[in-house]
Formats: structure tokens, C-alpha cells, sequence
């Protein structure tokens, strides 16, 4: 499944990039991200997902060839 | 319709291009870039969207707001990429035959797009650092990412 | 300062004239002429004024409103005479490092505008007939001359 | 005393006229335009009126020589 990152996630994440665990839930992506860079843990906490551009509910159920969309709190205007 | 521009808005074309007879009441919001920013000087900001998704919501919030409010035209754009010191980053434009739909759809409209686009501002600094904003900058004063300045 | 113009008002210009680094949100009221009214086709509009107590009201509104909200800027004007469809009658430029403050302002010296200065409307139709708003024409379609149309 | 009418109201009374009565306050004056054009009655009570370009309220003392502005409501924007 591909990752994008975007914005301040940059600093923690690449800005794309192919995620080799098979995490079952937007929730377990989640925590496999935290563990992987603990220090985005706080901004993670306060990000949307989306997959293939729509948003989702951490429950939502992964396949494995999704194009997940880590969105942070919006900063626009 | 593409909603989010990597080209500058041009607020005057926009403005003197817009007629609609109709509508009697015109409110038009423009987020421009201001030269400071937290205490400090601002050189310029840089706006990142997610740009698919961000377009497709746009859209969305212009139709729900036409659903909410009546509407005799709506028009709405936001800036990405590098945005200058008094050039706009957001445009919003709502007409309508009463004035207070115009107001309240144009600020509904604005408040949908800093709290609920995918899209981000990074503030570039002339002292050379840079900051992304996370929510809004608001914090950094009110100390609650959900307390922004003008609630206080 | 003359706030009530009998040239028309050029809000492109105003527009494009308009400058300020330190605002960040610019909220801007144009009240144009519309082509029906109480379901009739306007064949364009009259404006008359207490001209001098109208500019002075203008004046103290304008203070108010800077005293009330923290504004970087504020433009207001209104057109006396004849006024053509589409064409502004009266415009409000607020501008503030914060939205809320733009708009709240906005809106408050529109209100006061409509509902205090000594200027009157004269709607012209295209059936030859002229007709004086009192109060505003909410009141024929309301029934009642405090109850708006965007009030019900 | 000068008496200017402005937009409806010139539909009642001349839009300057010389005042030949002499009302003691804006009350009676408003009283004695009521007597001249009864049909005016209901407009006038919707009005403000002004001395010398400033607002009075309805007790305003006259002396005779004032420009009194006979203001009907708004209907601006």
C-alpha cells in the first residue's frame, strides 16, 4: 500500500512511499506509523485518513493495494 | 471547475468580470498574506494541497451552501504554491438577493476551507526559518489548538 | 472625506487601489442595483440624501466601527443620484488581521447604513411607475415595517 | 423657521418651506404638519427630525429661526 504524507508530516514521514506492513485497519496503520517514528505521535493524533481520496473512519477495513492519504489539520486561508 | 490555482488570483479581473443582476447583495472575502506573523517578518507563504481532494471538497461546500443559503452565485478559489506578501491566498464571492445570506454563506464558506480542506500553509520567514501551520497558528498563543485569536 | 458620491463608484479600482500588508482578511460589501423589485422590472434606481448629515453619520459610523473592532482599514461610500442596474450603490471595505472582526464590522456598518443614514431610495420601474422605500420595501411583502424579508 | 422635506415626504409637503406658525417644540410643530396634511400623519410619525443638521427628540425647544430636517426612514443600500 502506498503512503502520501503532506505538509508538517513531511518532517516525520517521506512524502511517499511504499508501506511493507499489512496493517487490517486505518487504526492499526496508525499505530504501526507511531511506532515506527514515535515522535509523530502527537500530529498523527490529529490527522484524517483518506484512502483513494476519500476520507475515512479509523475502523475502515484495508485490502493492502490502497493509496492511503495522511491529511493533518487543514491551515488554509 | 478547478478551484484550487497555482496562478494568482486576480482579484480585480474577478471583480470587474462578475455581473449578476439578480442579486442586489454582494460579499466578497479575500485572505490576503500578511508581512507579519507571530512577532515576526514574513518573506512569503507556500500552500500545499492535497489537490484532488481539495477540489472535490470545494465543490461540495459551494453546493451545500447553495442548498443552505439562496444563492444567486457563488465563487470560491484558493492559492497554492508560493504566495506574496498582500496577494491572495483565499477568494470567496457569494451574491445573493438578501444580504444576510450573502454574509452568512461567504463565512460559512471560508470557515469550511481553513478548518476542512486538505491543504496547508507554510509560513516562510525572512529570517530564513519556516513553519507549517498546524490547525491554524492560534495556538501558539492561545496554547489550545482549538482556541483560535479571535475567540478570545 | 465625502462618503456619499454622486459619481459612480468604481469598485474594480477600489479594489485593485487597495493595499495593506498587515490585514489578512478584507471583507467587502457591494450593494448593487437589482433589475426586479416587488416582483416588478426596475428601469434604474434614485438616491437622495440629507447630504451633509449623511456624511457626517457616515463619518461617526465609520468611528464607531474602529472602535468597536481592530481594523486596519475601512472604506465606505454611497451613491446619490441616479444609479443604473448592476450598477453600486453602496460599497464597504473592512480590513483586519482577523476574519471575525472583518466581517462583524462589515456587517454592523452596512446595518447602520440601511437603517440610520438619512438617505432614501427611489425605485424607478419600467412600467413608468416610481416608488419612495420607506423604511426598506420588506415591509410590503412582511406586512409589517420592522420585519424584514430576511428577518422572516 | 425653514423646513426641509426629503424623499417621500415631498409627497406631503413642499421640499423647503418657510414655517409660519410658531410650534414651541418639535412635538407641536410635528403636530400642527399633521393638522396641515392629515394624510402625511402616518409617515410623519415614522420620522426623526433634525435642527440645524443634528437629531432632536420630540421636546426639543424651538426658537424660530432653526432649519428643522423632517427625516423619514431610511432606505439606503
Amino acid at each position: 500500500m502506498k503512503i502520501k504524507s503532506y505538509a508538517i508530516l513531511k518532517d516525520y514521514f517521506p512524502a511517499e512511499v511504499q508501506h511493507s506492513s499489512c496493517p487490517k485497519t486505518i487504526a492499526e496503520l496508525k499505530e504501526q506509523l507511531s511506532q515506527q517514528n514515535p515522535s509523530a505521535k502527537a500530529i498523527l493524533d490529529l490527522c484524517r485518513f483518506a484512502v483513494d481520496d476519500a476520507f475515512v473512519s479509523l475502523n475502515h477495513q484495508l485490502i493492502g493495494n490502497e493509496k492511503i492519504s495522511v491529511i493533518p489539520p487543514s491551515s488554509g486561508g | 471547475m478547478e478551484y484550487i490555482l497555482t496562478e494568482k488570483i486576480d482579484i480585480a479581473k474577478l471583480i470587474a468580470d462578475f455581473e449578476d443582476d439578480s442579486a442586489g447583495a454582494v460579499v466578497i472575502f479575500n485572505g490576503t498574506v500578511r508581512k507579519r506573523s507571530l512577532g515576526k517578518e514574513v518573506s512569503h507563504l507556500f500552500y500545499e494541497a492535497a489537490e484532488e481532494m481539495a477540489n472535490k471538497m470545494m465543490e461540495e461546500i459551494i453546493q451545500e451552501a447553495k442548498e443552505k443559503w439562496d444563492l444567486s452565485s457563488v465563487i470560491a478559489f484558493h492559492s497554492i504554491g508560493e504566495v506574496a506578501i498582500g496577494e491572495s491566498a483565499v477568494f470567496v464571492l457569494t451574491s445573493s438577493p438578501h444580504r444576510k445570506e450573502a454574509y452568512e454563506s461567504n463565512r460559512y464558506i471560508i470557515e469550511k476551507i481553513k478548518h476542512e480542506l486538505p491543504l496547508w500553509k507554510c509560513e516562510h520567514f525572512v529570517d530564513g526559518e519556516k513553519k507549517w501551520g498546524g490547525n491554524c497558528s492560534c495556538q501558539e498563543i492561545t496554547g489550545d489548538a482549538n482556541v483560535h485569536i479571535y475567540d478570545k
